[in-house]
């Protein structure tokens, strides 16, 4: 009753003990992981202007996408999650940039409450 | 592939273990999809205020502990890291392994959730917590309480999120104690995992966005 | 005997341009709406099922320039309508330069208004025809809305944020004046007149004194002066070099540089913040001393203050501008 | 119901009311879910019974101010949250997906039960807060007025909102792991009937939009108990934020209310007029387009908010753009007719009032998404008419129709004929007469949200409380003939309106495992006239 339209081949054989990621990757993340943290705190005392905020979230990121790509092992994903978590992500981006558009040309005309 | 039809963890509506995985796992993402989504409320807030009063919000930020939000950072990395092991065990179909990574989770969970009640009283200690006896040594008073506002529903709702990834590991330690997953089936931890991770997502970015602002 | 209309008086000069584009909206409704209303019925009476037959005609063939006409043609006529609204919309944001200035407040659950001159009035505004009047709106505590439906205008009025509408009436006359934004109890209650007169008309009215009051009125600007006295302002703002805070005579208006080398343009709103917030923008130059005066100004008197400090004259300004 | 033969199916598989309360058949589920948004939109119609004898004089003489507030709160509270919400997708769309796609069940049947219980559970968080006193801040929970000045019930209400928005993530959930995963072999996505269509945008808006609104009003809430300021104006918090917040859901979710309609609209259409669907493509598109697009418009709620005239600019454009794929389906539907052996029974009387009225409302929408103009008719009974169209002419319309096109397959009665086409007139003209007469009035400039009102307005409103009593009897007759139809209705056969898919396939009322054989299917939907040979 199943209609595969995504990458059947990745999910279609059964049981995966092929994909368990194997343990020094983990560790590896795992490091890196920490090592970012660490980074994220020292860069954080650095006076960057109003670069500090970027760079925040850029490691941030490189961090989330770690944890994504390999502790939830997107990589064996099929397109569809793809496609699933990059829809939510652009949603956000929506709700927040639509948003700030109001706020941030509401002095734009110099008419208060216009 | 059909042979898995005679193992009963197949769900009658299921035609088999592949159709299933397929859709507890997509059914998985979307879920964390509207998760990402309730906290995409609150960080349109931040973002909003934030750039509204970008001096206050340093100032606020400066009474939060770093090196405590540091280290609850590392803390719940290490349970990100014990939870992967938890799921790879089960993949290789280890039954100790599985319950011990899970196990080492819950442990580290429940650490960060202690570091957060802690700080928590501190701040009541401090009077910054928002509301009528809310006190702020600075300028912009108010600005600040905005900004403690927001700490307490992000993290606050954050560590709601972990204390129901607690419970929902609780129950899988349980279920893989009994033996209840093997190398063919082991979804359930592979979800509960997932949704761990997505917390700890959440906390690596609220890190940097409440603790560090204006340090330098 | 009420009267019974079903089409609102057009009283001020953006209302005709509203019913023109109602108009416009209408018409194009009508015809899609009768086209589509006559299609159903002639094409079900056409085709309806005869006894007998269950038989369908041709196989469907869908004609990909028959989707991209009714596509594009409907786009089209929606951009028109987007140009249309738009353009009737910035008019209503913009109030004319010579437009007169009044103050209102609103509050549960009532609507306070001030003239520059002095009078107040409570849930009533008289005003001249053929003046455009630019109305500066606040509210004391949730939202409300400032609606007179004779002129087409409507606009929120919102706690903490300065809002503005403008409106030219054109017929001397009595109109409602409603609150449209729900509010609470009273909502349907905070309601009152909009009184047009004719010009020579209202200045009588203007130099009256206020019933309730009394008394001759003051003018928000002195008003504003007296507050500035009272809380203290003018032992920092003194308007001459070496004082504490930078002299305010001039400021509205112009470019303002702060300490962190941001800008921003002084306009009602950064006056009221930095009244109530300090030290949200400190002027480049000075130290972040100013006290906050939050809770300690009612809305009507922030009113007064920023029109105190508005009229100060740009260039007898004694003190050292920091930047211009 | 005693059952008339010997065949089992799923409301003879199993007696009691812990088969009904504990079940997993989204078939029984869909039951569930019927008879509670019934009850709920008979309170709702309460309160709009009381709303309309209020405003048959201009004096508030007939509840007090406070009551008249809290009257029209629950209205919309209850008929869009409780009622017009779950309405179609937790009915219709539980009952119907799996068989339209050839499935056993929904992928995830626990969830399901457990969503009809999430919502039972936020329902009565409501009705708690309702015979405590009641809520006063308008459907929409503006701020600071919801945070700060309301002495109503806002808290228990938020709870229940909140609440019941997990109950519409966790079906939105479902439905779309369920279209993805459990399609027929041979049910390729351009096969599927264009109601799967309409409910895969749906839930694409369900999962998106609901948890914003979940958090906004939580937000609500816990600023009323703790005191977290993040809208309060005094702290420098932003009132136009929560505007946003809850546009952000709330505009999305009309099209959470009207696309399952427009989905049943289509089913419906071309089943009596005996034709392929015109444009299947184009409509299965439309209704992602108005999912994807919808997110964009939020902000025409806002034009005369003091937002900024520069996102009103982007928010009017957009409003216009998204349109576009409404008018698109019209003119495909009305195509559809053409050179079809169209039949009017009931349901199809119901699908084309839809669509006549649902283009009244789409079009007032114009007006409204145009600024100038929604400056003069913003707050005001335009805007109640516009969205009564869509939603009581429109929605309303739609699921009437899928009640009396469906009710032979989930009950394997019929119903009277006759008596529902009386209805469908009833509804019909007490409708217009009752929301028409709301334009005007609105132009006039009458605010909405008004418990007295100036005298002039008076001959108006009479006209609309007038057509509330019509529409009232035309909605009080279904309910009638379908209860009664249950002991008296003729038997059903499978396939009564002769219609093409999946769903009836199956004899009427379906068996538990919903198909004998699991389907394959072999064509697209709609493929008309059907061959006398297909017919069970
Ligand atoms: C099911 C519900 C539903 C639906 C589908 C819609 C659909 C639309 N709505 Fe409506 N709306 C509401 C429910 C709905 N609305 C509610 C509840 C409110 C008030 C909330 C509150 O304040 O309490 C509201 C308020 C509202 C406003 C805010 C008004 C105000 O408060 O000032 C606006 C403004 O743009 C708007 C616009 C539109 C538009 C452009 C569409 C479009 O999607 C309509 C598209 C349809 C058509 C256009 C008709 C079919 C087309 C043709 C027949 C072809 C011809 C077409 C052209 C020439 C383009 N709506
Ligand atoms: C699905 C949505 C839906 C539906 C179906 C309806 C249905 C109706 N609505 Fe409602 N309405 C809203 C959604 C809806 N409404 C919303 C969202 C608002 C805005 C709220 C706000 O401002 O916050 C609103 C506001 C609103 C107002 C404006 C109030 C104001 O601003 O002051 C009015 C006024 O006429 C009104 C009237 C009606 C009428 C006459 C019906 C009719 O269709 C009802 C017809 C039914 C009957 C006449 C009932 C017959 C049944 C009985 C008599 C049974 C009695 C009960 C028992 C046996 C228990 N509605
Ligand atoms: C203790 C001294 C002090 C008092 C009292 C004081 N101010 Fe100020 N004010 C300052 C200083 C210093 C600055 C410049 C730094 C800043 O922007 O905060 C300033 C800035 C301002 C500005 C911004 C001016 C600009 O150049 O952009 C305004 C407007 C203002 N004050 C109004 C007032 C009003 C109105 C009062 C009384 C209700 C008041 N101040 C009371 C010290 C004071
Ligand atoms: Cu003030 Cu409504
Ligand atoms: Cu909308």
């Amino acid at each position: 009753m199943s209609t595969h339209d995504g990458q059947a081949s990745t999910t279609g054989h059964g049981p995966d003990a092929a994909h368990a990621t194997p343990l020094a990757i983990l560790l590896v993340v795992f490091l890196a992981l920490v090592a970012m943290t660490g980074l994220t705190v020292w860069v954080a005392y650095v006076d960057l202007g109003v670069w500090n905020t970027p760079v925040a979230i850029a490691i941030a990121t490189i961090k989330a996408l770690l944890v994504i790509v390999i502790f939830m092992e997107m990589r064996f994903a099929e397109p569809l999650t793809w496609l699933a978590a990059t829809t939510g992500l652009l949603f956000l981006l929506l709700l927040i940039g639509l948003t700030m558009a109001d706020v941030t040309s509401r002095g734009w005309l110099g008419i208060p409450g216009h | 592939m059909s042979n898995v039809a005679a193992h009963s963890h197949v769900a009658h509506q299921f035609d088999d273990a592949a159709q299933q995985r397929r859709a507890v796992t997509l059914g998985m993402w979307v879920f964390l999809v509207t998760e990402l989504m309730m906290f995409g409320g609150l960080f349109t807030a931040y973002v909003l205020y934030r750039s509204s009063f970008p001096d206050a919000f340093a100032a606020a930020s400066h009474h939060l502990d770093a090196t405590l939000g540091a280290a609850n950072t590392l803390v719940l990395l290490g349970s990100s890291l014990t939870m992967a092991l938890a799921v790879r065990s089960s993949q290789l179909g280890s039954r100790g392994g599985t319950v011990a990574g899970l196990l080492a989770t819950i442990v580290l969970g429940c650490a960060f959730l202690g570091v957060k009640a802690y700080e928590y009283a501190h701040k009541f200690e401090e009077g910054l917590v928002p509301g009528p006896h809310f006190h702020f040594p600075g300028a912009e008073a108010n600005h600040a309480e905005l900004f403690f506002s927001l700490y307490f529903a992000m993290t606050g709702l954050h560590a709601l999120h972990m204390v129901v990834g607690a419970g929902v590991l609780a129950v899988l330690t349980v279920m893989a104690a009994r033996g209840r997953f093997s190398a063919d089936y082991h979804n359930p931890v592979e979800i509960g995992g997932l949704y761990w991770h997505f917390v700890d997502i959440v906390w690596i970015y609220l890190f940097p966005l409440l603790y560090l602002l204006g340090r330098h | 005997m009420p009267k019974f209309s079903l089409f609102p008086e057009s009283a001020s000069t953006i209302a005709g341009q509203v019913d023109a584009l109602f108009f416009f909206m209408i018409a194009v409704s009508a015809f899609f709406g009768l086209l589509i209303a006559g299609l159903i019925v002639f094409l079900s009476i056409r085709y309806r099922r005869r006894a007998g037959s269950n038989e369908a005609g041709d196989p469907v063939h869908v004609p990909i320039a028959l989707e991209a006409a009714w596509t594009v043609i409907p786009l089209a006529i929606t951009m028109v309508m987007f140009y249309w609204g738009a353009s009737v919309y910035m008019t209503m944001a913009r109030p004319p330069d010579d437009a007169h200035e009044i103050f209102v407040v609103g509050k549960q659950w009532m609507w306070k208004l001030q003239h520059l001159e002095g009078r107040r009035e409570i849930n009533e505004l008289h005003v001249p025809v053929g003046q455009p009047i630019k109305l500066t709106m606040t509210s004391e505590d949730v939202i409300h809305s400032f609606y007179v439906p004779a002129f087409r205008i409507k606009s929120d009025v919102v706690p903490g944020r300065y809002s503005t509408a403008w409106f030219e009436a054109t017929q001397v006359g009595t109109y409602h004046l409603f609150c449209a934004e729900y509010c609470g109890t009273e909502h349907s209650q905070m309601i009152g007149s909009v009184i047009v007169m004719d010009p020579s008309d209202f200045q009588t009215w203007l130099s009256g004194t206020d019933a309730d009051a009394g008394m001759a009125a003051s003018s928000p600007k002195d008003t504003g002066q007296q507050l500035f006295t009272q809380k203290g302002c003018a032992t920092c703002h003194r308007g001459v070099s070496g004082s504490m805070g930078p002299a305010l005579a001039g400021v509205f208006g112009r470019e303002r540089t702060f300490a962190d080398g941001s800008k921003a343009v002084a306009d009602e709103a950064y006056l009221r913040q930095s009244i109530l917030s300090p030290q949200a923008h400190v002027v480049a130059g000075y130290q972040p001393v100013m006290p906050t005066f939050q809770g300690q100004i009612d809305e009507e008197g922030m009113l007064a203050l920023i029109q105190y400090i508005k009229s100060l004259p740009a260039e007898t300004s004694p003190g050292p501008e920091k930047q211009g | 119901m005693e059952p008339t033969d010997k065949r089992k199916h799923y409301l003879n598989a199993d007696y009691g009311i812990r088969s009904w309360l504990l079940t997993l058949d989204h078939k029984r589920i869909a039951l569930l879910y019927l008879i509670s948004i019934t009850l709920m939109f008979l309170l709702g119609s309460l309160f709009a019974v009381l709303i309309r004898l209020e405003l048959l004089t201009p004096a508030g003489d007939f509840v007090q101010a406070d009551t008249y507030n809290k009257l029209f709160t629950m209205h919309g509270i209850v008929m869009i949250f409780f009622f017009l919400v779950p309405s179609i997708p937790a009915v219709f769309g539980n009952f119907l997906l799996p068989l339209m796609i050839g499935a056993r069940d929904l992928a995830f049947p626990r969830l399901n039960l457990m969503s009809w219980y999430v919502y039972m559970v936020g329902a009565a968080f409501t009705m708690w807060a309702v015979l405590t006193g009641g809520v006063d801040t308008g459907w929409t929970f503006y701020t600071p007025y919801s945070t700060t000045a309301s002495h109503s019930n806002v808290m228990a209400t938020a709870i229940g909102i909140f609440i019941t928005g997990f109950s519409s993530i966790l079906t939105g959930l479902n439905f779309i792991v369920t279209i993805h995963t459990m399609r027929a072999p041979g049910l390729t996505w351009f096969r599927l009937p264009l109601f799967v269509w309409a409910h895969y945008a749906t839930s694409l808006i369900m999962i998106l939009g609901t948890p914003v609104i979940a958090i906004t009003i939580f937000l609500v809430g816990v600023e009323r108990a703790f005191h977290l300021g993040i809208f309060d104006p005094a702290l420098g918090g932003d009132p136009i934020l929560f505007q946003h917040l809850f546009w952000f859901y709330s505009h999305p979710a009309v099209y959470i209310m009207i696309l399952p309609s427009m989905g049943v609209v289509s089913e419906i259409i071309t089943c009596f007029a005996r034709r392929r669907i015109f444009g299947y493509g184009f409509i299965a598109a439309s209704s992602l387009a108005i999912a994807i697009f919808g997110f964009l418009v939020w902000g025409h709620h806002m034009f005369t908010s003091t937002q900024s005239v520069y996102a009103a600019l982007i928010f009017s454009v957009l409003s216009f753009a998204v349109a576009i794929p409404s008018a698109v389906k019209v003119f495909n539907w009305t195509a559809t007719l053409y050179g079809g052996s169209i039949s009017f029974q009931a349901p199809m009387l119901f699908a084309l009032g839809f669509i006549g009225l649902f283009t009244i409302g789409g079009l007032t929408g114009l007006f409204l998404a145009a600024l100038g103009l929604d400056v003069h008719v913003h707050d005001t009974y335009f805007v109640v008419a516009h969205f009564h169209y869509i939603m009581v002419g429109g929605a309303l319309m739609g699921y009437l129709g899928a009640v009396h096109f469906w009710w032979p397959k989930i009950t394997g009665r019929m119903y009277s004929e006759w008596a529902a086409r009386v209805s469908a007139v009833l509804v019909f003209v007490g409708f217009n007469l009752t929301f028409f007469p709301q334009f005007v009035l609105g132009y006039l400039g009458m605010p909405r949200r008004y418990h007295a009102y100036p005298d002039e307005f008076q001959v108006l409103n009479v006209m609309s409380t007038t057509g509330a009593s019509i529409l009232g009897v035309g909605y009080m007759v279904p309910l009638c003939y379908l209860i009664w139809s249950l002991w008296r209705g003729a038997v059903a056969a499978p396939n009564p309106w002769r219609a093409t898919g999946l769903e009836w396939q199956t004899p009427s009322p379906p068996p538990t495992e919903n198909f004998a054989r699991t389907p394959v299917v072999t064509e697209e939907a709609y493929a008309y006239p059907l061959k006398e040979a297909e017919l069970v």
